[in-house]
């Protein structure tokens, strides 16, 4: 891998560990954990962008202490490939192509991480989604079908609004840096 | 159109830290230009963006006008106060100059008719349609202060506006001050460029251990030699000619200098 | 014998048509402290770069024309300190450390050469403090100690001073000067062309990518304080840089 | 976050990979196992791997922080709304399936959380580069990992600047829904834009300082690595194996 290719995977995995930060201080019901690992899906390709999930997914155990949850690495993986081929087809040339393509990103993340969390965690995984499932099982709806439903609806405005940024980054770069990233141009 | 600036006993830590302000009261009168001088890490930042609403006092009071900074959001000072940060290149995010300036007067509600004269007045006009980031960092500076100037706020706070800037870019900074002011415009500028200070400022304020220690005309003292040694940092190059070669009245500023120097005659090169 | 030959080099960034610079001929010898000065934007810091051999080949763009570099992997400082940290080092001394044990010297070396170039900047005190903790003008002479502890034969810097205050600055400064008399070549770029005057053997002046002036400080450098002073009091060129020069070409005060 | 405490134990002294490959044992056992008692016996062993780092006083604060919401909604998940048979505790009435199976999901969570935080808290980020480049790991792999967290807060620093820099530019932090995603552009692209600027100076930086030699780094300070502890190391991937091999062929 060239050193380049490591600064910009290093920048990815920043993106994706800060971003929740701004998302935080604006209260907004959202993650935008993978929007590192989207952008450099379009700018550099399929195996930075893995590199990038999977690092921050381990960054993240480590950061916050919780190793239970590096099973839903293989998530970043289907984001950074699911990605890479949005970005291969146009998807991010403007802001309503890659809403959509977002939306259908979030329902296979979603659908991919319920069972995860069903069979390993038995539903108690993050604060949003487990709140959301907690209240259908409540109202009487199975165990497994709650987890799907809760799972998939998060991350569907998630990763929505994450390729929707990404789009707007990408069209926000200067010439120079632009020339930078042949994978993009 | 300007406001007063006042601040009355501030004290300041960050955390549960100790206090890095101890104290602090000034006032910077409507059209008045001061700078706050001081080593690194003395809290002349920290003051700054107390003004600017960014952070709160443990205690003390600081009023812009008639407003109590303590009520306001920091969009809200935005109003009255436009503060241009030291790394103020990291802000940038629109893809022409011209747009990036228009995001403050945009988030005003005040329109983008001035926008246009402050390019033109920092000679930023040819860049206007250039991609911020396809510039070299100090122009993105630049960029910054015109999106602070096109605000058209009363009261301007300035961080290290001139550092990593050329003679020609200082010129530019300098003369926009200077016009502010005039319109009665309030400045409070921290830098380390004393040669841009002696140009700019009427008055020093000086900040060491989290209390004012010094507040003086410029005048007097970017001339004392001594004073400033203690701070680190010597008289800016007109002041040191002047001090040089004796020359009556104090000046500091090139303009002054040359005033002075009218009749004398020069060696050829060596 | 010249440690940078360029002849008829035109570079250009990718995504900009126009060539960011091009140099007819230029020759910098051993032991040289070469001070690049320009407006803003007129591509002193893409000199710096293709006279040091990183550009194109880190930076992108085409270069033509012929470039020939006697100097084993020129070490460079910028004026940002936080983008030259590795990031894996935990401490100053290992940050300092790293340029040798990358190259794999035994240990003892590694840490005698970082020990050394930490105290050239006068900044072994920082030795066991954490990289990420440090000011921005701590943090840039740790960088230039870090680029020294290679013991590079050509020394490229851009605008290395912008962290420091003006006492730190003037060390600075001082040092690129006892470097070059030790016999490396220095190249530093800076709109604080007094400073840079000061110490620099030779000087370049670049307008819109082209070397316009070339030669003594003394004799094509004009863009200082002290300099406007003399130009505008009838002072005839070349104009005294600094304050000391000033006065000497005072005959009689009128 | 914990992260690293000083301290003179066992596990401080040893090689940094000693304390990680017991805190992915418990990791690789715990969701190996699929019953209660041995779930909780993988808690049982982080606990004393944590008492034996003198570090339990630091875990055990953030390991409970972690642990208790996912318990209380497994609890309820799986014990009030679950499965019958139910039992009557207390005034409440809980499926036993549903707890024996909460008891086994919260375990697991348990345990990995408190072996992962003592192991983190004894293992130094300087020996743990140390001991990764002294085994030959290649430049990029320990960058990753590392240099990123280090970037990490400066980076965070840089976001919170960009906030109040906007906010002084008039954006307000707040109001409606839409008005608040309409501000992540102004807060995210400069952030990213921004990095992405500095990408080609670190370049510079790393390649001008070697990163790319090819030589083998020479680490400043490397860890001794016993036989003993290598031989630990070799003996939890065989248990790790035995388990995964019993769990998968249902003997367990």
């Amino acid at each position: 891998m060239k050193l380049r290719d490591l600064v910009v995977i290093r920048l990815g995995v920043i993106i994706n560990l800060v971003i929740g930060q701004v998302v935080a201080a604006l209260l907004l019901p959202l993650f935008l954990d993978a929007v590192g690992t989207i952008l450099v899906a379009a700018l550099v390709g399929p195996w930075a962008a893995i590199t990038v999930g999977l690092v921050s997914q381990v960054l993240n155990a480590v950061l916050s202490g919780n190793f239970s949850w590096l099973p839903f690495g293989v998530i970043q993986v289907i984001i950074a490939l699911y990605a890479w081929l949005a970005a291969r087809v146009g998807a991010f040339r403007r802001p309503w192509t890659a809403a959509p393509a977002g939306l259908v990103l979030g329902v296979i993340a979603g659908s991919t991480a319920a069972p995860i969390a069903y069979h390993l965690f038995g539903g108690a995984t993050a604060g949003g989604v487990m709140a959301v499932t907690t209240a259908l099982r409540a109202v009487g709806m199975p165990l497994e079908l709650a987890v799907r439903i809760s799972s998939v609806s998060t991350d569907m405005l998630d990763k929505t609004v994450a390729f929707v940024m990404v789009s707007l980054i990408l069209r926000a770069l200067p010439n120079q840096l632009r020339a930078r990233f042949p994978a993009h141009a | 159109m300007g406001f007063d600036v006042a601040l009355r006993g501030l004290h300041f830590g960050y955390g549960s830290g100790p206090d890095v302000l101890r104290g602090v009261s000034l006032d910077v009168a409507a059209g008045q230009v001061a700078a706050l001088l001081g080593a690194n890490g003395v809290g002349k930042t920290t003051l700054t963006r107390l003004i600017a609403g960014l952070l709160r006092p443990r205690a003390g009071r600081i009023s812009v006008g008639d407003w109590d900074v303590a009520t306001k959001r920091p969009d809200e000072m935005a109003r009255r106060v436009g503060y241009a940060f030291q790394h103020a290149d990291q802000q940038l995010f629109a893809r022409t100059v011209r747009d990036d300036v228009a995001f403050g007067p945009r988030s005003l509600g005040l329109g983008e008719a001035g926008v246009a004269g402050v390019l033109e007045e920092l000679g930023l006009s040819a860049a206007a349609g250039t991609h911020p980031y396809d510039l070299p960092a100090p122009v993105r500076k630049l960029v910054t202060l015109a999106g602070v100037l096109a605000m058209d706020p009363g009261v301007l706070v300035l961080d290290e506006p001139t550092a990593g800037f050329d003679l020609a870019m200082r010129d530019l900074v300098v003369a926009a001050i200077a016009r502010r002011a005039a319109r009665g415009t309030s400045v409070l500028v921290v830098s380390h460029d004393l040669a841009f200070v002696a140009e700019v400022a009427g008055r020093v304020v000086v900040l060491r251990d989290g209390l004012i220690v010094a507040d003086e005309s410029a005048r007097r003292l970017l001339s004392h030699t001594a004073t400033l040694r203690a701070m680190g940092l010597r008289p800016p190059p007109a002041a040191a000619v002047g001090l040089a070669l004796n020359l009556a009245g104090e000046p500091v500023r090139v303009a002054e200098v040359v005033e002075r120097l009218r009749g004398v005659r020069w060696t050829p090169a060596p | 014998m010249s440690v940078i030959r360029l002849e008829r080099a035109v570079f250009r960034y990718a995504g900009r048509p126009e060539p960011a610079l091009t140099v007819e001929r230029l020759d910098v010898a051993r032991g040289e402290l070469v001070a690049v000065t320009g407006p803003i934007g007129s591509g002193c810091s893409t000199l710096l770069l293709v006279a040091s051999g990183y550009a194109p080949s880190i930076t992108g763009g085409t270069l033509e024309g012929e470039r020939r570099i006697e100097a084993r992997r020129p070490a460079l400082v910028f004026a940002t300190p936080w983008t030259q940290l590795t990031g894996i080092a935990h401490t100053v001394l290992a940050e300092v450390a790293f340029g040798p044990a990358s190259d794999g010297l035994p240990r003892e070396q590694v840490l005698a050469a970082a020990h050394a170039a930490l105290e050239r900047l006068g900044a072994h005190h920082l030795a066991s403090r954490d990289p990420a903790l440090l000011s921005g003008g701590e943090l840039q002479r740790v960088v230039v100690a870090a680029a020294l502890a290679q013991q590079p034969d050509l020394l490229v810097l851009d605008d290395p001073a912008a962290e420091l205050d003006p006492e730190a600055a003037d060390r600075l400064y001082d040092l690129l000067g006892d470097l070059a008399r030790e016999g490396r070549t220095v190249l530093v770029a800076t709109p604080d062309v007094a400073r840079a005057a000061h110490v620099a053997t030779r000087a370049l002046v670049l307008e819109r990518g082209r070397i316009v002036a070339d030669g003594v400080p003394a004799s094509v450098l004009s863009e200082t304080d002290v300099a406007r002073i003399a130009r505008a009091a009838g002072c005839p060129g070349p104009l005294p840089l600094d304050v000391a020069a000033l006065v000497a070409r005072v005959a009689e005060a009128g | 976050m914990i992260g690293y405490v000083a301290g003179r134990s066992w596990l401080h002294r040893a090689h940094p990979y000693t304390p990680l490959a017991l805190a992915a044992a418990v990791l690789l056992l715990s969701f190996a196992f699929h019953t209660p008692v041995p779930v909780w016996l993988m808690v049982a062993a982080a606990l004393i791997m944590a008492l034996a780092t003198g570090t339990i006083r630091e875990v055990l604060g953030p390991a409970l922080l972690l642990a208790t919401p996912t318990w209380l909604v497994l609890l309820v998940l799986h014990g009030l709304l679950g499965e019958p048979p139910k039992a009557p505790f207390g005034p409440f009435l809980l499926s036993e399936p549903g707890v024996a199976r909460a008891l086994v999901l919260g375990g697991r969570i348990g345990a990995i959380v408190i072996a992962f935080l003592a192991a983190l808290a004894t293992v130094s980020p300087a020996r743990l580069v140390d001991g990764m480049t002294a085994r030959g790991i290649p430049f990029g792999p320990i960058f990753l990992l590392v240099s990123t967290l280090t970037f990490l807060p400066r980076t965070r620093e840089r976001a919170a600047r960009i906030l109040e820099a906007q906010q002084a530019r008039g954006l307000r932090i707040g109001g409606s829904p839409l008005a608040r995603f309409r501000a992540l552009v102004p807060l995210v692209l400069p952030l990213v834009l921004g990095a992405l600027a500095e990408v080609d100076e670190q370049v510079l930086a790393l390649e001008t300082r070697g990163a790319t030699s090819g030589v083998r780094r020479t680490p400043l300070d490397p860890p001794a690595d016993p036989a003993g502890q290598r031989v630990l190391r070799l003996g939890l991937v065989v248990v790790v194996v035995v388990a995964w091999a019993a769990r998968l062929t249902n003997r367990i």
